[in-house]
């Protein structure tokens, strides 16, 4: 027999109308990245506003052509590498909707900060892309490229500020322990390979399902280590050493994008892991029960970590760092019971904490002076006086952060704790609520210099920026949804819900 | 599994052997080369694993373009420094980090050792290999039909590292223009 | 018609009040003068009195076992089982105290418009007078309890504020507070009876009470209550008395009461609020003669009071002092009256020593007016001549209260000793004590009278002033800045002593008539008081096993004869200031602690105030912000050195960091190992 | 006749070996340059546990991974060395010790 | 007016946020005049608009009534369930009530950020209004929290020299309780639906709910403490009255007569309203524990104000000796006490609310509130002497003002319950006289010896006009209990019934232990 055999599949390229549907959004932001870096080399167009609304108008393309899919079957493209489900595709308006707001609200920031390079929009947007894909992987190789693609692009964001020590400074850090959590995540999945003899979360799942022997040590030290690569990019504590020095050193905005669009990203993809290795459904009831214990153990030190060295900051951005990893602790509150119904509050507090957190970090932008200088707690002082929307607007995103009614906070936090009350999960919650009585301390020393300070005449105190009117728009948006969430939680709880339930 | 033990144990030695000197040699450059000596261990551990691909491919791109791009970086700013040689952190580092990852290692060993039930095997048996053309054949058609989607995205990886590069290390024109 | 009876007084203090307050006390306001607001607020209690009169001869009219006439004004709260109606009741019993508040208080209140007629603000002590008025018929008229609580808890309020009424001296203001602290603590006795007769008898109505209480027929307990709950609520309800009407332990803030103007002293402080007790121990014989053992505890507290406060009254040199521990001593008998069973004795006392003790006071008010606030006895003398009319008013209420015949004191003392002997719970002991003090009283009665209107004048006197009384002391009532006792000593000139103008005297003369034969309505076995009295107290409780009733008339002799022994020996002994000097110094220790009236206010504040005050401190230093603070703020402060130490590993090194994931990674994959392991 | 068989718990615990050489060159190393030299060394390891698998378990998509994660590693070389460069530029250094701005 | 026939308790709840919405973008006006005259508009349209609910209120039924009810978080059974019965009605009327005295009161007091002040007391009323007519725990919870933002930027912006400090301590001690609450919630809510097979936080079906309640640490038990936790905080209960004392002497007037006026209010009312009859068993078997803990309130409030050198501070250690009454007639659990404890809530709004008032006015003129710069008001300050002499008659609960009405009610509640501990809380009729008369003889009697004294204006018509109510209030209350009885009796009886069979559970229990261990000693 001479007939040379061929591996190659031709099915899998001939794409359905279905799927070609289901990847356009992924297409979409490609070739619209590719588009704006053209529009960055060609210099005869004007690329300084014209990047920018490429960009915007990418992601709001590409965040609707998602909203169509969110209705759709499931169904796996490419080899099952990939799946098109509500998840992936909520997320990826969500994802999106990060990007083009932080797009829009970068604007005048750069031109103040002088860094007004295009390169800037195409990665955000590579990024993006980056986090969509990632959240839609179910195969593990495909989950590590899109997260290096994520990542590749964010490192540089941290970096922006070239001739800025600080983030510098922040950008190598980050690059250097994410390689590091990168190469422990490939490990994993290397590991898990050798286990099951696949890379395919949907396979594995099925495998161990089938097969509870497969459950070795070297499948639960795999499976360990990959989660452990994202529990590292979600900062949880032991390993959030990183973040509150990359946020601090990165330039505002891109902070902004990082603790909404990357954590969501980080944090989604977290979940799809954590399903997808029979966490809660699949494992024996021993490596169940210890991962549990870990997961236990994590979500209550992040909570507990982050709030109470939040206490100490002074400086709002290293704060809204710390008070990012308490956030990512009440997050894991969602996943420890490991049932599907914890998944959804996750998922809705996640776009919750994105919106406030997004907004928040939109006002530092609006208000930081030169190299994200007078972020300081003093210097807002008396600021309810000076700029009392800004103010204002600052105060709706923190005591949201803090989980007070009626903001979007509150009302994620409460379904969040709730869900683990219902798996049983209380102490947990105990420790969640003390946890996050502690962060109103902080969280309200904002208020107290904003508002029950008086202005200090700093000596640049005149120079004050002013005039950003894209991002007054966004951050005057993210108040209005901060409500809006709070206020009616139910439709943002019934798409979270029916999104989670896919998993 | 039929690989020659005493060429395994060599290459693993050596490459052993050169990964310490990566660690510990004080000089960047001497650090260079003998990563560049462990990626040709690795590479002849591969040959003998019939993974060539992988082998030829860990010869030119690792040794070849990454280290060259090593060397290129740490020729261009030890031009700038009189000491590059920056040695090592401070001594209770040091030793914690042994420890600790000496302690990791004998847990993953641990973990190694207590596990003999593996995955199920695929289908590239080695006569199914042969079947298609060799490894090289196998793994190029794989590429272009079940991995087709790693495959373009990682396209879409250069591409972004080159931005990334390129937006990162480019000189500040636009700074210098502005003022 | 009876709630027309407080009422009158509510809407004199309201007009007054409102009228003082929205225009006599703004700036710029003009003062009304005594004459219109005081015969206002004279007007109000006339009224009163009219209307008591009327109803107690409509009472009068009707046969013995229903006289009570009854109006629920309104439904004043209602939860469940327990409703409380405003509701008056007026029956033989508080009729007479009806008569005798608004009777005496009415002359009381023309005798002050004389009194006060050069005061600031005489809207509002006309107002204070009328408010005392309506809270004292409040509490008399009340068909239950809480109403009468209501009274009671007002006449504190009015006692109050007429003892501060001079506030502008810290002293004068202290001894109204003290007197309303101490009230307080008696009415915390009455609150908690009061919660446990409701609790036992499911009623604080007078009537409905009487009626399960006595259920189970005279003298018998009533089904299902234990006598210890019996003698609990009486002592409670007593604790009250021992507060409002100034008996051991809490008699403390009568002599204080002084402070106030002297009108008030005669109204509250002698004739109407501190008899309020010795109203409920009547009104609620019933249920105190059901418990020997309260019956004794009051007894004995009487007799103890009434001697004890005879001796502090015996070297006082204030006229308002020495009357006011007589007042004390007084009261002490008609509790001892009370606690032997003949409440109809005690009620007796009430009502003559209403007549005498008014008449005492508004006397020595009249004197000190006279002498331009001059109010130490030992710087009088001399004054029969320089003030006759008063002179023999006085006289005769010194007759009065030392029990010397036909004067009222007399019969109503004598009928307490002879019960406090006879009664079966009498006893010869608290006879003796009774008989001890009444030559006591006689004693330092006669002491104040002699140094008062005996003997020569030692004081500097003025002449060539004005000849009309009502210029010469005009110091002390334009301003009451420095009103007091050193505006008196500062007249260098000296003092024009004048007599009292008729506004004062007329009062004086009534009560003079009142004092001398107000004790004809009781004399013994042909008491037209007991027989009136008999529908609410009771018939007479006979007399006790072994004693023979005509020991009556051996004991009234011993005690006429013992009083006026006390008067010739006070009279031959105030009559020469040397001798009394020498006696003192002989007796100088025990002289010195009866100035000091026993310690037993230096006592109060050393056991009660001053620890209290110190533990208060102490909590509040030590507890509240040391302890309970500390713990509070001691979260935060180990949040936040949690948070600083975590910090600390916080260095910025690559290194630390990836060190920290490392050793996360140790414990979790450690811990893994350990679940296979195992 | 050699009894000496190379079981596949030995290549795997030589490539953690490698692994955690790796690891602890991150952890020692103040040079930046050797940092990332290390964080290869990682990621070889991994390739070589995935080449084992992939023999072991007759599928190719072991060597696949290898493919990928070699040209991530050239793009994350890149681009770190790129970051190198910038910091070098303003800080005029590569040792981490000196690049502690960021802390507490 | 469909909207108000339907909707009446939505109108009132949200009138005063949409009303100060409108007066932020007003103009503030010289002095804030625009501001406050908008605010007290507003205030007082909204008491007479809470007249309605008075004549609507049928007093005959203990059921919710004007009952509204809108799905909200429909997959949690959340609802926007808003109702009333006997038991809000007063404290409604208390707040629509205070609030116009209040902004009335503010005019002078406050100097700056009029807009902002205005605003932030007509929000706090939307917050207060709105946790007294929840009737669904989460919407409750809600309110709950939504109030503390306004107090804590009305302590921290206009207060005194420690105000942040105060602010702080204030929000955070108030969150700490809460949260713990929110926890019982979620449970409360989990257990609905295993029980009932659906999710719920309405109030009336949480009421349904079977919780194993044997013990002193059972389900309910704890639940019940986490409840209570949150209430006994804002009651303040002893010991967890630290921050009060703070958040009082620190806030401006018209924050503290609030503040002592209705916020505390929630404790008593979350007591009444979901603490008794969620935890019938758990609440007979703390009854003990709570009783002593009020008694030392009581006794310890008076204690501590006795030595204050600071008259603010002593009238707010005075209202943590009286909201210690309030939890002493809530825990006697029996009509008498419980509908005295509501009704010393009134009280003590009324009264302390003056209170705060009258310090506020004599610390406008003065600049200070420490007792030992004052001496001799009286003189100078006649009307004012009358005006705070009233309020402290109520205060120390002289009968014929509403004090007396009260706290008679609620000791003689408790004695019914307890007799020893009543009788150590009675003791505070004596303490609470020996503190606000010593305070009112050094305030205002004695000589005017300062001179900063002597040129002290009195009160002017404005400051009338804001005390009277309240004085009218005092007088009314005390002779026309009834008059509020009524609406209550029902309600307050509705509520009892609930606790009464674990009431009676828990005493047979402890009588049949009692007599076990006689028996035991008899062997």
């Amino acid at each position: 027999m001479e007939t040379a055999q061929t591996l190659i599949r031709p099915d899998l390229l001939n794409l359905t109308p279905e799927a070609l549907r289901a990847l356009l959004p992924y297409l979409v932001v490609f070739a619209g990245s590719v588009v704006a870096l053209l529009f960055c080399v060609i210099r005869a167009f004007n690329p300084k506003w014209l990047v920018t609304w490429v960009a915007v108008v990418v992601c709001a393309a590409g965040g609707y052509l998602s909203s169509q899919q969110i209705g759709a079957p499931t169904q796996g493209l490419l080899n099952g590498m990939m799946v098109s489900d509500a998840f992936s595709s909520f997320f990826n308006i969500v994802f999106l909707a990060c990007a083009g707001l932080t797009c829009l609200a970068s604007v005048k920031y750069l031109d103040r900060e002088k860094l007004q390079h295009p390169e800037y929009y195409v990665l955000v947007l590579f990024s993006a892309l980056g986090m969509m894909l990632m959240t839609s992987a179910l195969d593990l190789v495909v989950t590590f490229i899109a997260l290096e693609i994520m990542s590749l692009a964010v490192y540089v964001l941290v970096g922006f500020r070239r001739a800025d020590r600080k983030s510098n400074e922040a950008a190598i850090k980050y690059f250097i322990l994410g390689s590091a959590a990168s190469a422990i995540f490939l490990y994993g999945v290397a590991l898990l390979f050798g286990a099951t003899g696949t890379m395919n979360t949907r396979e594995i799942l099925s495998a161990i399902q089938a097969q509870p022997e497969l459950v070795t040590p070297l499948f639960t030290l795999g499976a360990w280590l990959a989660i452990l690569g994202f529990l590292f990019k979600v900062a949880s504590v032991p390993f959030h050493m990183w973040m509150p020095d990359v946020y601090e050193g990165a330039p505002a905005p891109v902070t902004g994008f990082m603790t909404t669009g990357l954590k969501a990203a980080a944090f989604a993809t977290l979940v799809r892991l954590v399903v997808g290795l029979g966490y809660g459904k699949g494992l024996t009831q021993m490596v169940q029960d210890h991962l549990h214990t870990i997961f236990w153990v994590i979500a209550a030190l992040t909570m507990v970590v982050g709030n109470v060295v939040a206490l100490t900051q002074t400086n709002l951005k290293r704060m809204l760092a710390y008070s990012s990893i308490a956030h990512t602790g009440y997050l894991l509150v969602g996943i420890v019971p490991g049932g599907v119904g914890g998944y959804g509050p996750v998922v809705m507090y996640l776009t919750s904490y994105a919106i406030m957190n997004l907004g928040a970090f939109v006002v530092l932008s609006i208000l930081a002076k030169k190299d994200d200088s007078g972020l300081n707690l003093q210097d807002l002082s008396g600021l309810s006086q000076r700029r009392p929307w800004l103010a204002f607007a600052l105060s709706v995103f923190l005591l949201s952060m803090a989980g007070i009614p009626p903001t979007a906070g509150f009302a994620a936090k409460y379904l969040l704790f709730y869900s683990a009350v219902q798996a049983g999960e209380i102490p947990l919650v105990i420790v969640g609520v003390l946890a996050s009585a502690v962060s109103v301390y902080y969280y309200l020393r904002v208020l107290v210099f904003m508002y029950m300070k008086d202005p200090v005449e700093s000596a640049d105190g005149a120079a004050a920026p002013t005039g950003a009117f894209w991002a007054s728009l966004v951050a005057a948006s993210l108040v209005v949804l901060t409500f809006q969430v709070g206020f009616l939680p139910a439709r943002l709880l019934e798409i979270a819900k029916r999104v989670a339930l896919g998993l | 599994m039929d690989l020659n033990p005493y060429f395994f144990f060599a290459f693993a030695g050596l490459a052993v052997a050169f990964a310490l000197m990566v660690v510990l040699k004080k000089n960047p450059v001497a650090s260079a080369f003998s990563l560049v000596m462990v990626f040709f261990c690795f590479a002849a551990i591969y040959a003998m694993m019939n993974a060539h691909l992988v082998a030829t491919l860990q010869v030119l791109v690792y040794a070849g373009a990454i280290m060259v791009l090593f060397i290129f970086v740490i020729m261009l700013l030890a031009v700038d420094v009189e000491s590059f040689d920056l040695g090592r952190s401070h001594r209770g580092l040091r030793v914690t980090a042994g420890v600790m990852t000496s302690t990791l290692l004998a847990l993953f060993v641990w973990m190694f050792r207590n596990t003999s039930t593996f995955g199920k095997h695929g289908t590239h048996t080695l006569e199914q290999i042969q079947a298609v053309g060799g490894n090289t054949q196998a793994v190029s058609q794989l590429m272009f039909s079940d991995y087709i989607l790693p495959f373009e995205l990682t396209s879409v990886l250069l591409l972004a590292g080159i931005v990334g590069a390129v937006a990162i290390a480019k000189r500040q024109s636009a700074r210098k223009e502005a003022k | 018609m009876i709630s027309l009876i407080p009422l009158f007084p509510l809407v004199g203090f309201a007009v007054n009040g409102l009228w003082y307050a929205a225009v006599q006390s703004r700036p710029g306001g003009k003062s009304a003068s005594a004459g219109v607001t005081g015969g206002l607020a004279t007007l109000a209690i006339l009224a009163s009195f009219v209307v008591s009169l009327m109803l107690f001869l409509q009472l009068q009219a009707m046969p013995a076992e229903s006289r009570v006439i009854e109006q629920v004004a309104f439904n004043w709260m209602q939860i469940g089982d327990f409703k409380l109606d405003m509701a008056f009741r007026l029956d033989s019993l508080n009729t007479l105290f009806t008569l005798v508040i608004t009777g005496v208080g009415t002359l009381i209140h023309i005798y002050s418009i004389g009194y006060m007629g050069h005061d600031a603000t005489p809207g509002k002590f006309f107002a204070y007078l009328n408010l005392f008025c309506f809270a004292m018929l409040m509490l008399v008229l009340g068909s239950s309890l809480p109403i009468l609580f209501l009274g009671w808890e007002g006449v504190g309020l009015c006692s109050y504020l007429l003892i501060g009424y001079w506030y502008a001296d810290m002293e004068k203001a202290s001894a109204g507070k003290k007197a309303f602290i101490a009230n307080r603590v008696g009415d915390l006795g009455f609150l908690l009876g009061m919660f446990l007769i409701f609790t036992t008898f499911g009623t604080l109505d007078f009537v409905q009470l009487k009626s399960v209480v006595t259920a189970a027929g005279h003298g018998a307990l009533p089904a299902g209550v234990a006598l210890g709950t019996i003698t609990s609520i009486c002592l409670l309800l007593f604790l009250g008395c021992t507060g409002k009407s100034a008996q051991v332990p809490l008699y403390v803030w009568l002599p204080d009461a002084m402070a106030g103007p002297t009108p008030v002293s005669a109204l509250i402080h002698a004739a109407t609020m501190v008899t309020s007790g010795i109203y409920m121990l009547a009104r609620l014989n019933f249920m105190f003669s059901l418990s020997p053992d309260a019956m004794h505890v009051i007894a004995i507290t009487g007799a103890v009071t009434a001697l004890f406060a005879a001796t502090i009254a015996i070297v006082q040199t204030d006229i308002k002092k020495v009357l006011a521990y007589s007042t004390v001593s007084q009261l002490g008998y008609m509790f001892l009256g009370c606690g032997v069973g003949a409440f109809g004795a005690g009620v007796f006392h009430v009502i003559t020593h209403a007549f005498f003790k008014a008449l005492l006071f508004l006397g020595a008010g009249s004197v000190i007016h006279g002498m331009s606030e001059e109010q130490d006895i030992l710087k009088m003398g001399g004054l029969r001549s320089r003030m006759p009319k008063t002179f023999f008013v006085f006289l005769i209420a010194w007759l009065a209260i030392c029990g010397i015949p036909p004067f009222s004191g007399f019969f109503s003392k004598d009928e307490i000793l002879w019960t406090a002997f006879s009664s079966p719970h009498g006893s010869t002991w608290l006879w003796a004590i009774g008989a001890a003090t009444a030559v006591m009283t006689a004693f330092y009665m006669t002491r104040l009278f002699s140094l008062t209107f005996l003997g020569q004048p030692r004081f500097k006197e003025s002449h060539g002033h004005s000849q009309h009384a009502d210029h010469a002391h005009d110091s002390h009532a334009a301003d009451d800045h420095g009103h007091g006792h050193g505006n008196g000593h500062g007249h260098s000139d000296g003092i024009h002593v004048h007599e009292s103008p008729w506004v004062m005297i007329g009062p004086l003369a009534v009560l003079a008539v009142l004092s001398a034969l107000g004790g004809f309505m009781g004399i013994p076995h042909m008491s037209w008081l007991e027989h009136w009295l008999e529908p609410v107290l009771g018939a007479h409780h006979g007399i006790a096993e072994g004693i023979n009733p005509s020991m009556e008339w051996t004991l009234m002799g011993v005690s006429v004869a013992g009083a006026v022994v006390g008067i010739l020996v006070a009279l031959k002994l105030y009559s020469n200031l040397g001798a009394a000097a020498k006696i003192k110094d002989a007796s100088s220790f025990l002289h010195k602690v009866l100035t000091h009236k026993w310690y037993v206010d230096e006592l109060y504040e050393a056991v009660f105030i001053r620890p209290i005050n110190a533990l208060s401190k102490g909590l509040w230093k030590g507890f509240d912000v040391a302890v309970i603070d500390r713990i509070v703020l001691g979260f935060g402060r180990v949040s936040q050195a949690a948070g600083q130490a975590a910090r600390t590993i916080q260095t910025g090194s690559i290194q630390v960091y990836a060190l920290v994931l490392g050793l996360g990674l140790i414990a979790t994959v450690g811990y893994l190992v350990y679940g296979f392991a195992r | 006749m050699s009894a000496l068989v190379v079981e596949p718990w030995l290549v795997l615990s030589f490539a953690a070996v490698i692994f955690f050489i790796g690891l602890t060159g991150v952890l020692i190393r103040r040079n930046i340059l050797v940092l990332l030299m290390c964080i290869e060394l990682m990621l070889n390891a991994v390739n070589l546990t995935f080449v084992m698998f992939s023999k072991q378990l007759e599928n190719l998509g072991g060597q696949m991974a290898v493919f990928f994660i070699m040209t991530v590693a050239a793009a994350e070389a890149a681009v770190g060395l790129g970051l190198v460069i910038a910091l070098f530029r303003t800080l005029r250094t590569v040792d981490t010790d000196q690049i502690q701005l960021l802390k507490e | 007016m469909a909207l108000l026939d339907n909707h009446l308790l939505s109108v009132l709840v949200f009138l005063p946020l949409v009303w100060a919405l409108v007066g932020l973008a007003l103009p503030a006006g010289k002095e804030g005049g625009v501001s406050r005259i908008w605010a007290l508009v507003g205030s007082l349209l909204v008491f007479a608009l809470s007249f309605q609910l008075y004549g609507r209120f049928d007093a005959a039924s203990a059921e919710m009534q004007m009952v509204e009810k809108l799905p909200w978080i429909e997959s949690l059974g959340v609802s926007y369930a808003l109702g009333m019965d006997g038991i809000s009605l007063w404290l409604l009327l208390l707040t629509t009530f205070l609030t116009p005295i209040v902004i009335l009161g503010s005019f002078s007091a406050v100097e700056k950020r009029f807009k902002e002040y205005y605003f932030l007391l007509m929000a706090l009323e939307t917050g207060m209004l709105g946790a007294f007519v929840a009737t669904d725990v989460f919407l409750f919870y809600v309110f709950w929290e939504v109030m503390l933002i306004p107090m804590y930027l009305l302590v921290g912006i206009w207060g005194g020299k420690d105000r942040i400090y105060a602010a702080m301590k204030f929000f955070v001690y108030t969150m700490v309780g809460s949260l713990l609450m929110l926890v019982a919630i979620f449970y409360l809510a989990h257990q609905h639906q295993v029980q009932f097979g659906s999710y719920s936080t309405a109030l009336s079906d949480l009421y349904k709910l079977a919780l194993p309640g044997d013990g002193w640490w059972s389900i309910q038990a704890i639940l019940f403490l986490a409840f209570s936790l949150a209430f006994a905080i804002k009651v303040p209960l002893f010991p967890l009255h630290t921050w009060l004392p703070d958040a009082h002497v620190q806030a401006p007037t018209g924050g503290s007569v609030i503040l002592a006026g209705v916020l505390l209010k929630m404790g008593g009312y979350g007591f009444l309203r979901f603490a008794f009859p969620l935890f019938p068993a758990a609440v007979a078997q703390y009854q003990g524990i709570f009783m002593i803990l009020s008694v030392v309130a009581i006794v310890y409030g008076a204690w501590v104000a006795t030595v204050q050198p600071d008259v603010k501070k002593l009238v707010a250690y005075s209202s943590v000796s009286h909201m210690g009454y309030v939890v002493l007639g809530l825990f006697s659990l029996n009509s008498v006490g419980v509908t005295g404890a509501l009704y010393q809530m009134l009280n003590h709004g009324i009264s302390t609310g003056g209170l705060f008032l009258l310090v506020g006015m004599i610390y406008e003129r003065r600049h200070t509130r420490e007792i030992a710069d004052f001496g001799g008001i009286t003189k100078v300050m006649p009307l004012f002497a009358i005006s705070l002499m009233i309020m402290t008659l109520s205060s120390v609960a002289l009968p014929g003002t509403n004090g007396f009405v009260g706290e008679f009610l609620i000791l003689l509640g408790a004695w019914k319950a307890n007799q020893v501990l009543a009788a150590i809380g009675a003791l505070g009729v004596i303490f609470g006289a020996v503190y606000m008369l010593w305070m009112f003889q050094r305030v205002m009697f004695g000589p005017t010896s300062n001179p900063e004294n002597q040129k002290l204006k009195d009160l002017g018509a404005r400051e009338l006009v804001v005390l009277l109510p309240l004085i009218v209030a005092v007088f009314f209350m005390g002779v026309a209990p009834n008059f509020f009885f009524s609406k209550m009796e029902t309600s307050v009886a509705a509520f009892l019934k609930r606790t009464q069979p674990a009431l009676s559970a828990v005493a047979t229990a402890q009588n049949a232990s009692s007599q076990q261990i006689e028996t035991t000693e008899s062997q």
